[in-house]
């Protein structure tokens, strides 16, 4: 959509934002063309908006898999390379392999995690994005991407809701 | 090494049967501290001085406890040489972080020192109290360096050390037997201190040999093992004093 | 409520004469203030830092310059001029590790386990607490390296393929130590720093010049659309699942470096959770220490509230008392068994040449307890400063106690011995403590001490409901 | 936030792919630091080996303790004294020889190859084990002057050691094999 | 490990050495046969073990040295030779560190800027000798050469009397601290007066059943010791007839006594009363299997067991009970150790045990006494006594009334060994000339115009009649294990090449070369003797093979059963001994007892000696005083407080060690720290002993009673950490095990 057109409301309330929200998915709004911006965690069924489908889960997953695995290995599997008997103790046993095996698990499971939510994020994202400063303050801040025509419709929609600084959004480096 | 060896199947049974042991006679021992300077000579232990000495760090990797009995005037003094008891189950082994210290084939609880980080884990952890530390740089004023023994790597500060058996002259005596070709005799390779102690307390050997001196002493009524109760399994084995063998 | 500074700090009214709104908005920080003022509230005592925060920093710096040189003095020289000998071989670098890791505890304890729990007095100490966590663990992670012989060597222990063929000893206590302790530290931060992340940006919003450049940096370019917001949700609820276990076998691999040898004393399988209490009882303690000075410091007093210290001072007694009973089940079985060496290691403690620290530690762990059943001490600033103060003093005796105290007595009395720090060690262990001050007074002048957006999150869920003639707050279930 | 933003590369995506690139560089290095062989260190006379190996002296010549001892051992002024008495007495490096002769003086020769202190090694079972001398000097016969050819560190060392027949490796790898 | 590798570059060098320098004649004599192996070139990098003989105590013990590339890395044992069968003691072990000592003198000086300045300018051998030669020319007449030597080798002593006689002088006194205090002097008069035989008996302390030992330290010092303790591991578990029983007489526990089966803690000096008791309830109850005892009576004709039990402290019935013991055994034997040479009773002390073994007829039976087979060679035969006491005076008065015009000082330390009240010091000031061979600074080198540094003895030649010897006769060869490592010479080749310089009759004295061959020349005399290990060809063979085995001895076991001479009738009896000071104000007998690591101070130059441990104090590094718990508590110390021992001659300040084993009545302090000089190890370390030691009573006693000092000790309430090697921590000390 390059003739696209953006606008940028700023809200005071969450139940007026949400009711300006839904008028604009009767305009046809497609959902993913609005982003509500807060600086307070409002869930996303507050704005009436699909909750978005994370994969984050799946990543944590891979990511232990991938700890165990390298757990294992380090227990079970470096002693047999150079193998050296210590105070009558087996080779691999139980005890110190599960340790290992757990702690790296751990391990791995926690940098998936850090680095599947930023990947989620698709962070770190730096250089200029549409923003809008009163956010931080409390504001609720919707950006509407719509197809040109509909930009007076969007915009009166706005208003009738509450919406302040209704504009086209400029974008702030972040 | 073992490469060298005109292949002979013998010798490798031997060497993977070996068990290196030794038998300490409480009752011949008289304290003489042979050991402890034949010791010193034989492996390069530094010697630290009179300030360290005080405040514990003396390095000999053999010692002479003695131990008092009694009130006088019927007081007994009883010695006991200790040295690393070359544990079969050693506790100071699998808490190395890098394998600085592990058991080999013949039952002998080898320490590489230059593997050794100095955590001092094996110390904490060996219950005898014979692994001894490098605490600082070990000093020769020259020449004094000349007298130590190129078979023995010089330690440097911040190691871990301890009785080896001499690990360096039952190497050369098994490399001399197996390039001559017959095995090694009973008796015929000895750590320094068993070949310096001039009443013969010291006894080594092959403990898996029934016939060697030492299995046979080991039999002895007398015998019993140093902390046994430990269940660390010593290769060192002594014999009471105080009474007669049967 | 700005104008009066200590709304309903230190001397709480009696709940009758109470005007239930007031104290509860309180409480919950419901009152009317806009965000942008809770922002500045926040973000001030950053921003100013007079002359003695510079004083403070400048001595702090001097240890750790001496500390440092301290070490590099015993790196040249050789372990040689620090106390230890044979057969005391671990001295006071192992017991202040232990105690590091130990304070390190606090941090999950509160963030974690109570996000889990959905505590919400939690909110206000979170960062505080996991910045504590970091900053203990990377103290703690200096000692494997301090005590060690030949430090040079210490890449020996990392697993990686070289052309020795050779791997560290995975059986070996220290690896698990090892990595146990990596694991946790790289766990703290990133959940720090993640949960750091909305505050970043509320940063650069307010800020501009260096500070602007850095938590731009920081922010990551965090807008607060409500995708970020969802995924950073359950990347914490994640994290503060995965971080618990974690937690708790840090400690329990620490104590296990001792529990494994056959040591007298040392051996002894209810090591694990003993040293896991001690740590959360000293880790609290510690965190309510730092908080009282901060608050006092940074002039937080109308979000680090009197009711925070009481929860805090509760949890710290409850430690304290599962520590008590650990200790106690420990000594009980080693007394009766009447074991020689043991027997001389207890009276060693209990009258001999250890009895002053001994009783130290007991009276330092031991007699908080009973202070901090009062809700006034509790809630008292001072009084509370000092039990975590004497706390921590009886802990850090405890572990000394532990790690040489046990090490001077063995199976062989000839080998007996006697342990006393140089200098070298002392000031290397002062290095480490002022480091970690050090860190935390950077910390809270760079970092939102208060995590605004959790507070803010806080006032979302909650609302004032009216029973009767109360006013009571009700909890919004809004994730 | 699909389509709006700018969609940039991003150090998220990237960094997985980073991860691979570092352990790869590591491995690579680790196996590129081996086998860097070192420079010759400066003797007091010019030896030349290759005229020597091409005159048809074998190692075993001056080097003779290498059948029976530990060390190869620098041949002594008199096994040079020898053959040079007659042999190309009139050249300069000769005199020099000759001189040290005279003097009954040892030539400070500069070692080679050395032993690093904490290892045990012995020529003599090497060589009966049927190891010839260019498998760890390199073909000295061929250099002029003579410079270590491998780092013997204990990786080469293992290299050999693994390759024997499979019921001395056991002993061949335990550490007290080579450790002293 | 730097500093290893250049040691291995200097040793690829040295390997080269030993090959190049092979030509000229000095070396000649280095280039020597191997122990094992053929003569053949020495292999770089393989050790080479050479036989020789161990000097660090008059025993005579043989050694191995084992040579890798030309320098001396270990001592050990000869395994062949009859006296230590292959066993070597602390000191013999540390005997590297005599060689290897960083403080040792590098080349022959001068000490200019007087006695005692410490300035010392080297010199060239040459130099040195003509100085001494044109001083020695002036000899004669008024003035006269005096030889005062220690622990000297049996091969130098005739060398030195031959050179002092060809320059008319008196004959050398021999005196040296180790000697005395293991009654070497007293132990050869005791064999004069029994058998006739100036020779040291010999104790079958291997086959014996009991040993009764009255103050015989056999274990640490005494005589042979390594021998000794060789039998008595042998004694303890190594017979068949059982396990032997051993009881030690002393007031001070020693080592030795640690190992006894009975200790029995003795009033200072009636040992010999004690003896004679013993004697007396054997003779009078008739006891033994030994048959009548009727012609023995008269030896202890005017013994009462009554007034001995008073004077000794030991109760009736406790003498009954030894006495039966030490006669029900097949195989008894009484030793006459050092510490009865300490008293001024010394000599009828000695007489009263070894009565006891004559009575038990002992002599030459299994298990008893003997007297050794003498080498079938005169230049081996004579055993060198060290001179009595008196001699050492009157070489003091002549000293002091300048008759000595040059004094020589070998193998002895007069200056720390003697006590003050002795005047060495200040008669040494009337010698124009002091020369003294110590390889190193010690206290009398600094009171010495010359010091002409000797070899260490790995480094020299020389052989050893040992004796005491082994159960055969023995002489044990001397050989440089490796060439000297610095620009000294032996006292042997000073004193040859001086004859040579002076001519005349000195010349025709000393006409030898040089050493090597002058010992040549001594061991053929040995050679086609038919009783010898040795059989070789030819001379040459026989000296070759005299250096590989390590000597010379009879194949077989030959002792001499010795006779009885004189004494067998005629009462015995044993004066009390006698003490200085009075005991009101000295109440505590002072007992000096040798270290066995630093022996007589000899040994405290090895730092290996040092750092051992003493084994009954576990001390090292320092001098102590040993108190009774009971004394300690009286005075109000404890371990490591320091006291102060003043004696009627002087005091020295020392930590305390509680020491369980001693009489309260006793104070021992050990021999061997004290040096102001002698290197860096020894000089400044604690205090020596014989600073206490009193002028003994009676002046014309042939011997310094080194025991008969009454001292008090004064707390100082000072403290220091004595190193010691057992913990002192923890009450439960000695139950918990």
């Amino acid at each position: 959509m390059s003739e696209a057109g953006r606008l940028l409301a700023v809200f005071r309330e969450s139940t007026a934002t949400a009711d300006a929200i839904d008028a604009l998915h009767e305009t046809g709004v497609q959902d993913d063309q609005i982003v509500v911006m807060t600086g307070v965690p409002y869930p996303e069924r507050a704005f009436g908006r699909h909750v978005e489908w994370l994969r984050l889960p799946h990543i944590v997953l891979a990511g232990a898999a991938g700890g165990l695995i390298f757990g294992l290995f380090l227990a079970v599997i470096t002693p047999h390379l150079y193998r050296l008997d210590i105070g009558g103790h087996p080779t691999v046993s139980f005890a110190p392999a599960a340790i290992i095996t757990f702690v790296f698990t751990m391990m791995a499971t926690i940098i998936s995690t850090f680095l599947g939510v930023l990947w989620e994020m698709n962070f770190p994202e730096f250089g200029t994005k549409f923003y809008h400063r009163l956010v931080t303050d409390g504001y609720l801040a919707v950006l509407v991407e719509f197809e040109a025509p509909l930009e007076n419709r969007v915009r009166l929609i706005l208003e009738t809701h509450g919406g302040e600084h209704i504009e086209r959004p400029e974008r702030q480096t972040l | 090494m073992e490469k060298a060896v005109k292949p002979s199947a013998k010798t490798q049974k031997n060497a993977s049967e070996r068990r290196w042991g030794m038998v300490i006679d409480l009752d011949r021992c008289t304290g003489c501290q042979a050991c402890v300077v034949a010791c010193h000579a034989e492996n390069n232990v530094p010697v630290v001085g009179e300030r360290e000495a005080a405040s514990g760090r003396t390095m000999h990797w053999i010692r002479i406890e003695r131990y008092w009995e009694g009130e006088y005037p019927n007081v007994k003094a009883r010695f006991m040489p200790v040295l690393c008891q070359q544990c079969t189950q050693a506790p100071c082994e699998p808490v190395c972080p890098v394998f600085a210290t592990y058991h080999t084939a013949e039952g002998l609880n080898a320490q590489i020192y230059n593997r050794c980080i100095g955590t001092r884990f094996c110390g904490s952890a060996c219950p005898y109290k014979v692994r001894v530390f490098n605490w600082f740089r070990p000093e020769f004023p020259e020449p004094l360096g000349e007298q130590l023994n190129p078979d023995v790597s010089e330690r440097s500060r911040g190691i871990i050390e301890k009785c080896s058996f001499c690990i360096q002259r039952l190497r050369r005596a098994e490399l001399d037997a197996s390039a001559s070709g017959n095995p090694l005799a009973d008796g015929a390779v000895q750590p320094a201190c068993v070949q310096s102690c001039p009443s013969s307390a010291l006894i080594f050997g092959d403990m898996n040999d029934p016939e060697s001196h030492v299995s046979r002493l080991a039999l002895s009524h007398r015998a019993f093992r140093l902390l046994d109760f430990l269940g660390t399994d010593p290769a060192v084995i002594y014999l009471k004093g105080g009474e007669t063998n049967v | 409520m700005s104008d009066q500074p200590e709304p309903s700090g230190g001397k709480p009214t009696p709940p009758e004469s109470l005007e239930p709104s007031e104290q509860v908005r309180g409480r919950l920080l419901l009152d009317q203030r806009t965000d942008r003022e809770i922002d500045e509230a926040v973000l001030r005592p950053m921003f100013e830092t007079g002359p003695r925060f510079w004083i403070l920093v400048g001595i702090l710096g001097a240890i750790v310059a001496w500390g440092i040189y301290a070490w590099i003095y015993q790196i040249y020289w050789g372990m040689g001029v620090a106390g230890i000998n044979r057969p005391v071989y671990w001295g006071l670098y192992i017991a202040t590790f232990v105690f590091w890791v130990g304070i390190s505890h606090a941090g999950t304890m509160i963030s974690a386990v109570l996000r889990l729990l959905k505590a919400d007095w939690r909110r206000p100490i979170t960062r505080g607490a996991e910045a504590m966590t970091s900053f203990a663990l990377m103290m703690a992670g200096l000692y494997p390296l301090i005590h060690l012989g030949r430090v040079w060597k210490f890449y020996w222990m990392i697993p990686y393929p070289n052309n020795r063929f050779m791997w560290p000893n995975f059986q070996s206590p220290l690896m698990w130590d090892m990595v146990a302790i990596f694991t946790y530290l790289i766990g703290s931060t990133l959940y720090l720093y993640l949960a750091l992340i909305p505050d970043m940006a509320m940063a650069r919003d307010h800020t501009d010049g260096w500070r602007y450049k850095l938590y731009r940096g920081m922010a990551l370019g965090w807008r607060g659309t409500q995708g970020e917001w969802h995924k950073l949700h359950r990347a914490l609820s994640i994290f503060s699942v995965v971080i618990i276990p974690v937690f708790l076998s840090v400690h329990s691999i620490v104590s296990w470096d001792f529990a494994v040898t056959i040591q007298p004393r040392w051996h002894s399988t209810i090591f694990a959770p003993y040293f896991v209490i001690g740590a959360v009882y000293s880790g609290l303690a510690a965190l309510a220490a730092i908080l009282v000075i901060v608050r006092r410091t940074m002039r937080l007093q109308e979000f680090l509230r009197s009711e925070h210290f009481d929860a805090l001072g509760k949890l710290v007694m409850v430690a304290g008392m599962g520590w008590i009973y650990f200790w106690f089940s420990g000594f009980i079985v080693e007394w009766y068994g009447n074991d020689p060496v043991i027997r001389e290691l207890i009276h060693e403690e209990i009258s001999g040449g250890l009895a002053p620290f001994f009783w130290l530690q007991m009276t330092a762990n031991v007699l908080p307890v009973l202070f901090l059943a009062f809700r006034r001490i509790r809630t008292n600033p001072a009084f509370l400063l000092a039990l975590a103060l004497l706390i921590n003093v009886g802990m850090y005796t405890e572990r000394a106690l532990i790690v040489f105290g046990n090490l001077e007595r063995n199976y062989l009395p000839f080998n007996w011995g006697t342990y006393r720090p140089t200098w070298v060690e002392v000031s290397v262990i002062a290095m480490t403590f002022a480091g970690f001050i050090l860190l935390y007074t950077l910390f809270s002048r760079i970092v939102p001490y208060v995590p605004v957006w959790e507070i803010k999150e806080g006032r979302l869920r909650y609302s004032l409901r009216r029973i009767g003639r109360l006013l009571v707050p009700t909890a919004a279930e809004i994730e | 936030m699909s389509s709006t933003g700018v969609r940039r590369i991003s150090l998220g995506r990237a960094i997985p792919l980073i991860l691979v690139g570092v352990a790869v560089l590591v491995t690579a290095a680790i196996l590129l630091n081996r086998r860097v062989a070192q420079a010759a260190p400066d003797q007091p006379i010019a030896f030349n080996h290759r005229t020597h190996a091409d005159a048809g002296i074998q190692c075993l010549f001056c080097h003779p303790n290498a059948m029976r001892s530990d060390v190869a051992g620098i041949p002594s002024v008199q096994r040079c004294v020898g053959c040079h008495q007659t042999i190309a007495s009139s050249s300069a490096r000769i005199k020099t020889v000759l001189s040290y002769w005279e003097r009954s003086e040892p030539i400070p020769w500069a070692p080679v190859t050395q032993m690093a202190d904490f290892v045990f090694f012995s020529h003599q079972p090497h060589l009966s084990a049927g190891v010839n001398c260019e498998t760890c000097h390199g073909v000295v016969g061929k250099m002029s002057v003579v410079r270590p050819v491998v780092t013997m560190d204990m990786g080469w060392c293992l290299d050999c050691h693994l390759k024997q027949p499979e019921p001395k490796v056991a002993r061949l790898t335990d550490c007290l094999a080579c450790h002293k | 490990m730097t500093h290893t590798v250049s040691r291995r570059s200097f040793l690829k060098i040295a390997a080269g050495t030993g090959v190049a320098a092979g030509l000229n004649p000095t070396v000649r004599r280095v280039a020597l046969e191997p122990f094992v192996r053929p003569p053949e070139e020495e292999l770089p990098g393989k050790a080479t073990w050479y036989a020789s003989t161990c000097r660090q105590c008059p025993a005579g013990c043989g050694i191995i040295v084992r040579v890798i590339n030309g320098r001396a890395r270990k001592i050990e044992g000869n395994p062949g030779h009859p006296l230590n069968r292959g066993k070597l003691c602390a000191r013999g072990q540390a005997g590297l560190q005599v060689l290897y000592n960083p403080d040792r003198l590098q080349n022959a000086v001068r000490q200019t800027g007087g006695r005692g300045s410490r300035h010392f300018e080297p010199l060239q051998w040459d130099e040195v000798l003509d100085q001494l030669a044109s001083s020695l020319r002036g000899v004669g007449g008024g003035s006269e050469v005096a030889f005062l030597g220690g622990l000297m080798p049996t091969h130098l002593y005739p060398l030195v009397t031959r050179f002092l006689e060809a320059l008319g002088s008196p004959a050398p006194v021999l005196f040296d601290l180790h000697s005395a205090m293991e009654g070497r002097t007293q132990s050869h008069d005791l064999t004069q007066r029994w058998f006739g035989s100036m020779e040291l008996p010999i104790y079958d302390i291997g086959h014996a059943e009991v040993i009764f030992s009255f103050g015989a330290n056999f274990l640490e010092t005494w005589l042979s010791p390594v021998s000794q303790s060789y039998d008595y591991g042998t004694m303890r578990q190594g017979q068949s007839g059982g396990r032997g029983f051993l009881v030690q007489f002393e007031p001070r526990l020693s080592g030795t006594g640690a190992s006894a089966d009975q200790w029995v803690p003795v009033q200072p000096g009636t040992q010999g009363l004690i003896a004679l008791g013993l004697g007396r309830i054997i003779v009078e109850e008739n006891l033994g299997r030994v048959g009548s005892h009727r012609e023995h009576a008269q030896l202890y004709r005017d013994v009462n067991v009554g007034a001995v039990a008073d004077a000794s402290g030991l109760p009736v019935e406790r003498l009954q009970k030894l006495a039966r013991i030490f006669a029900d055994a097949d195989r008894s034997v009484a030793l006459p150790g050092g510490g009865l040479s300490s008293h001024t009773n010394a000599s009828q002390s000695m007489d009263a045990v070894m009565a006891l073994n004559v009575i038990m007829r002992r002599l030459g039976r299994v298990g008893g006494v003997f007297l050794p087979q003498q080498v079938p060679a005169d230049a081996f035969s004579a055993p060198i006594s060290p001179s009595p006491f008196r001699d050492l005076g009157k070489l003091v008065q002549n000293m002091r009334s300048g008759r000595v015009g040059v004094l020589m000082i070998y193998g002895a330390n007069p200056v720390y060994e003697l006590p003050r009240w002795s005047g060495f010091i200040d008669a040494l000031t009337n010698v124009p000339l002091v020369v003294s061979f110590c390889p190193f600074i010690d206290e009398t080198a600094v009171q010495a115009d010359y010091v002409l540094p000797d070899h260490t003895y790995l480094e020299g030649w020389g052989y050893q009649v040992c004796s005491p010897g082994a159960d055969r006769p023995v002489v044990s060869s001397q050989q440089p294990a490796v060439r000297p490592l610095y620009d000294t010479r032996s006292t042997a080749e000073v004193l040859l090449s001086l004859a040579s310089r002076l001519g005349g009759a000195l010349a025709q004295a000393l006409p030898w070369p040089d050493e090597p061959t002058y010992l040549e020349e001594a061991s053929a005399q040995l050679f086609g003797s038919s009783i010898g290990v040795i059989d070789a060809r030819t001379e040459a063979g026989f000296w070759s093979q005299w250096r590989q085995v390590g000597g010379w001895w009879s194949a077989k076991p030959i002792m001499q059963e010795p006779e009885l001479a004189g004494l067998t009738e005629g009462p015995l009896q044993v004066p009390s001994a006698s003490f200085a000071g009075k005991p009101d104000q000295f109440p505590y007998y002072l007992m000096p007892y040798e270290s066995i690591a630093l022996s007589d101070g000899r040994g405290a130059s090895q730092p290996w000696l040092q750092e051992t441990p003493d084994p009954m104090t576990t001390a090292s590094w320092n001098t102590w005083v040993e108190l009774n718990p009971e004394t300690a508590a009286h005075l109000g110390v404890t371990d490591n407080d320091i006291v102060r021992v003043v004696s009627p001659q002087g005091a020295l300040e020392a930590p305390v060690v509680v020491y369980p084993g001693i009489r309260p009545d006793v104070i021992a302090i050990p021999t061997g720290q004290g040096h102001q000089d002698y290197g860096r190890f020894a000089a400044a370390r604690g205090a020596n002993v014989m600073d206490l030691i009193s002028p003994v009573p009676e002046q014309e006693v042939s011997l310094l009673a080194w025991g008969a000092t009454r001292v008090r000790v004064e707390a100082v309430h000072k403290v220091m950490t004595l190193a010691r090697l057992e913990s002192l921590d923890g009450e439960g000390r000695e139950t918990v095990r």
